[in-house]
């Protein structure tokens, strides 16, 4: 047993399941020899050879159009993009092709693959590499989206990923890639898609958050408790689609209040989706405004990320607004 | 570069080129050179009455759909753009597959989902086409890979437009291919246009042969109407493909006859006379007089396997048509592998619509 | 004064603002002598001259790289996209550059342009011919997105669209291009972005909608109103960025009840926006759910369109839902 | 296909291609190179001390950029890759303005909203760069689109790596740059890697040159570490586009010295030898001997150049450092032309937040 952090359990998954699916193969650029520029692929190419980590030119459309051809014949592609915010090239592969080749050709040919990608702020990297798109690859039928929040839960989500029959789209908070270790199991572990996590138990506000937002959620739900006796409900979503729509409908029946907390621009995002749901099926249980924390509309800033991005105080402030409405 | 021929306008072949194909085979090649044109005329005659909701003729284009279907081997996989059906039939997909597809009924393979002309078969290892153009040249490349990784010894044909040329999938498709050297054949339809855009306003190149050397691949240039020629150079591009030497391109220089599609009119843009000019050259009368001269086929044989064809044809139609849409469970079905709640709650809450009035 | 179709009025507007602005150039696939595969600038190429009005090769994301590059040295350039659904592979021009350019430069470098495309269903095309994607622009922050519903609307919004300084998406109900004729007066008149338009007054329910959904949205209000006395207020939104939320405003506090009708698939679409926009702002005014009628969250079929479409019926069903909470 | 150099390891000219430029030009083009340098130092220097976040170094590729900028006229814009800030300083952007933009304050002109190293600048027609590969290239063809509808007689340069040729928009750029035949100059600083990917991984074409062919353009191949082969090609490509004879492809084979940026450590991939070969080609040092051997130049010269640079650099980088960010505003103007009342909305709310919090 070891304590790894979030970018070391990517690997670890990588690798565990190279050993296991011989059809396993993993590309994208820097994947190779320098092991991917935040390390997640550390060390595989060695191990499983060059045949199974491919370095490709520098084309998403090239790597998702590749992945797609791969998975047709029946190989198992997990594909990196380097960051998140270079996937666009790639979207019409994506969306008109990996989301839609099951339903068009009637289940006669399927695309199963991962698309993994470091996504979010919090690094310091501008509009271009800190951007959270997964709002896109929700309003996608035929997509999976699936977002861990610690080391561990990486691990299992990644290697259900890599079991499914569909695409899934796998997006890595980089801001935790190395902000904490935690206790990673080695061996066969997965945690199941579409199934939330209860990260506090609370009656009064019920969070709802994915990826590097669970944190500043927990953050704030903890000041909450301590200071002002409200205790919150934090719910990590890890998949977005499909939805644990049964583990959100128990909490907010329960606590009447609901907030979500995305890093993405407000507008459209999946926040919205969240308060869309709630507003149509629990609206007479609701105490208060359905509440969003998210990003503000404008691309990804530099110097003023701190103030872009969503914080504990934030999230208090509305925890409290909805708290005494 | 010059281009390959072997046929000429009278039908006589290069003694030097002429492929060794068997009678039997060159008169199925015949055939079905035959049906595509049938259907193309029989799917547009459908279309202006109203019975179908869209056609995609390919005529003009048979000889390089079925000399190239004719130089593979059964296993190897076809990534169709949509003017190569003939490759699935040719292969024997049933023709009461396609024709349940043009009424998008219940027994349509697509579930009613496609428009008219958009279909695949995984049996016949036909790939089902997109619409977005180009976007199958990339996905031929990654299949190729995945054949060279599974150590079949299997090649990948994927067939665009010079329009296509245009797109980003072409570009790195070929560059995938080229990197990784799979076994893809890139197998270009050059009919001079992309719906009223010519050539001219595709490309800044003299020929489109010429961008195959950018990528470091082997480039040919072949008469898209002389199905001997097509049949040669996909032989070649094949065997180098086996050999473990990568893609071929191949631009195929043909013309598109008809329109674009039945929703397209090209008497808009198109001059009458480059027409005219092209029907001299049509692949189909070339092929049947070399048949002649060999004394494979006669006139009366030719009209027999075109009214064989109506018949069979006609009576699939007369089938097709009376059978019921799909069930309305395949609006949801197949967006994943399985039924996740939100879908099932929509086909309930539709289902339950439905039923309140019936 | 002439009665014209919504396509026709689209070439009308064109052809006037050709006219009015000598750097205004018109590209994309068949937009010349074939005059766009609808006929939105039949007569164009024969009338203004080939410098002004470009085929191109069949390349979205050049026809949009293009474009900005044109508008960047002063051009207004007005790309057509022939149909919607084959705007993907231009998404990281559009996401990327004509989105950020004016914040990545802080304001020293601008593009504006308008990106016009038929969108939506009804029309039998099958998933290529037939999405509504505009939920993915309304998630980009530097875009702007306007949706006409009717021809005299169309010529007043794509004008304005034409002088704005930022990138505007335009995207045209298809399914509208021919099924009716209004009125479309000659010469220089304008809608400005930004303001809904009430469509019909009513107290009991309001119906936010846009583009074909405002028909549907009427139909469904007509029939309320005559079966069931209710009356539904509706809203042409007209602009989804920047929204009207005045306007929206004053209609959910006096109604009381909202609904949103859009074509797209459910999960995260710009129905969602709406619902958490008032779920956020105005719940203590809502006397039931929220709702929404939209696409069902699959690819755009073909044999069940009409099943899969929005229509009066399900709309009705879902305002007595609302109504008898 | 042959590569065009003038100077050789020794700094001797070849007499029959030497171009006729002036002794201050010439001793401009060699300051502005070691500027070049000497920002690729310190940028470097105060990305390790913490100081500012991101560097992107070009050293080694010194000539290719101020070759090119040398050979253009001060009214023709440039889209720049990343690796050409020389070509903004050579033109008389403020050094200032490159200090306050590392460190993102409030006197930065993009207002602390991009990486160190990504600005542009509309004086001096040089375009704010994007950050995904490739985008340039398209716009800087649709760019040339615009000068020559305007009937402006100019000419837009755009530089972009060898992976950017696998970019989707390396080929529509090239593509629409041909056909619509634009005053555009594809400029291809080939430094043998895309971060860890070499060459060999980006393509299978024998050189990138090859690639011009496949759209209709010439090609030039240049030895990109020879500042005054690059002038003579990007010269000539000037001519052939204000003579409205369309886009030259010039592929310039150089070396990235040092690594792809701040946050890269070339020692995980790239063998030692390929580093100590090329050094020996350094543009600035094979330039200084020819300078000095024309006796325009002196060591102590150069010495004096690097010198007053760092002085000037060390006093703006003291007071640069003490600015404050930019203000709050900033953070919602600049995504429209208008303030629309959502970012209005966010902006009060965020600036109450601050007040309530400070
Ligand atoms: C990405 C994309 N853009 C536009 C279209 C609309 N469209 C359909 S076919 C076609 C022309 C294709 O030309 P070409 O590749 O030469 O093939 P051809 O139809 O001539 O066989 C166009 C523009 C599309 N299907 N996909
Ligand atoms: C679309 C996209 N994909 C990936 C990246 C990450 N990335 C930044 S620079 C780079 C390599 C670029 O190589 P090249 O074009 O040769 O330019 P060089 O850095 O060598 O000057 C990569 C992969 C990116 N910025 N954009
Ligand atoms: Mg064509
Ligand atoms: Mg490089």
């Amino acid at each position: 047993m070891s304590e790894l952090t979030m970018v070391e359990s990517v690997c670890f998954a990588l690798d565990e399941e190279l050993g296991r699916n011989s059809k396993l193969v993993i590309l994208g650029e820097d994947v190779g020899p320098n092991g991917g520029v935040f390390r997640a692929t550390q060390g595989l190419l060695e191990k499983h050879g060059p045949k199974r980590v491919l370095d490709t030119p520098l084309s998403e459309n090239g790597i998702i159009g590749f992945a797609i051809g791969m998975s047709l014949m029946g190989l198992t592609p997990v594909a990196e993009i380097q960051f998140v915010d270079f996937i666009y090239p790639a979207f019409d592969q994506l969306i008109s092709e990996a989301a839609k080749f099951r339903y068009r050709s009637g289940g006669m040919f399927t695309t199963p693959m991962v698309i993994r990608s470091p996504y979010g702020g919090g690094v310091r990297g501008a509009h271009y590499h800190s951007q959270s798109p997964e709002a896109y690859f929700t309003h996608t039928p035929g997509l999976k989206v699936v977002i861990p929040s610690t080391p561990y839960e990486t691990k299992g989500l990644l290697t259900s990923a890599m079991r499914e029959d569909d695409p899934v789209i796998f997006l890595e908070p980089k801001r935790l890639y190395r902000a904490f270790k935690e206790e990673v199991p080695k061996g066969d572990y997965t945690i199941p898609l579409g199934e939330a996590r209860k990260v506090r138990v609370g009656g009064d506000v019920t969070l709802l958050a994915y990826g590097a937002m669970v944190h500043v959620a927990l953050e704030a739900a903890n000041i909450a408790s301590t200071n002002h006796q409200i205790e919150c409900e934090v719910i990590d979503l890890r998949t977005l689609v499909p939805l644990d729509i049964k583990t959100i409908e128990k909490s907010v029946k329960k606590t009447g209040r609901m907030i979500s907390i995305t890093e993405a621009p407000k507008t459209s995002g999946f926040s919205a989706e969240l308060s869309a749901l709630v507003a149509e099926r629990w609206i007479e249980y609701m105490e208060g405004p359905i509440m969003r924390v998210t990003g503000y509309d404008t691309p990804f800033p530099l110097s003023l990320e701190q103030e872009y991005l969503p914080t504990a105080q934030r999230t208090l402030e509305t925890i409290m607004k909805v708290y005494n409405f | 570069m010059s281009m390959i021929k072997i046929l000429d306008s009278t039908g006589k072949a290069d003694p030097e080129l002429e492929p060794n194909i068997s009678k039997e085979k060159l008169v199925k090649m015949l055939e079905y050179m035959i049906l595509v044109r049938l259907l193309d005329e029989k799917g547009m005659r459908l279309q202006r009455q109203g019975r179908i909701s869209f056609s995609i003729p390919s005529t003009g284009q048979e000889a390089t759909q079925i000399g190239a279907v004719a130089a593979l081997s059964p296993e190897d996989w076809i990534f169709p753009a949509y003017r190569e059906p003939g490759m699935a039939f040719y292969r024997g997909l049933p023709l009461e597959d396609l024709v349940n597809h043009w009424f998008i009924n219940e027994k349509d393979p697509q579930k009613g989902r496609r428009l008219p002309g958009l279909f695949g078969s995984k049996q016949f290892r036909y790939v089902n086409p997109s619409a977005p153009i180009g976007t199958q040249i990339i996905q031929a490349a990654g299949a190729g890979y995945a054949h060279k990784y599974l150590s079949e010894n299997l090649v990948d044909i994927v067939f665009f437009g010079d329009g296509a040329t245009s797109s980003s999938d072409f570009h790195s498709g070929l560059n995938f291919g080229a990197v990784f050297k799979t076994p893809t054949i890139f197998f270009c339809q050059n009919n001079q246009w992309a719906i009223s855009v010519p050539l001219s306003r595709q490309t800044g190149a003299t020929s489109l042969v010429d961008k195959a050397q950018g990528y470091g691949l082997p480039g040919v240039q072949v008469d898209g109407n002389d199905i001997l020629a097509v049949y040669n150079v996909v032989k070649e591009a094949v065997k180098r493909a086996k050999a473990g030497d990568g893609p071929t391109f191949i631009e195929a220089v043909t013309y598109r006859a008809g329109p674009h599609t039945s929703s397209d009119d090209p008497t808009r843009y198109r001059p009458k006379e480059e027409l005219e000019k092209w029907k001299k050259l049509d692949p189909i009368s070339r092929f049947e007089k070399y048949l002649r001269a060999k004394g494979y086929i006669t006139q009366e044989g030719i009209e027999e396997i075109r009214s064989s064809f109506d018949n069979k044809l006609n009576n699939l139609i007369s089938e097709a048509e009376k059978l019921k849409p799909p069930s309305l469970k395949t609006l949801f079905s197949d967006v994943y592998s399985e039924l996740p709640w939100h879908l099932e709650e929509q086909f309930n809450e539709l289902n339950a619509l439905k039923g309140r009035n019936a």
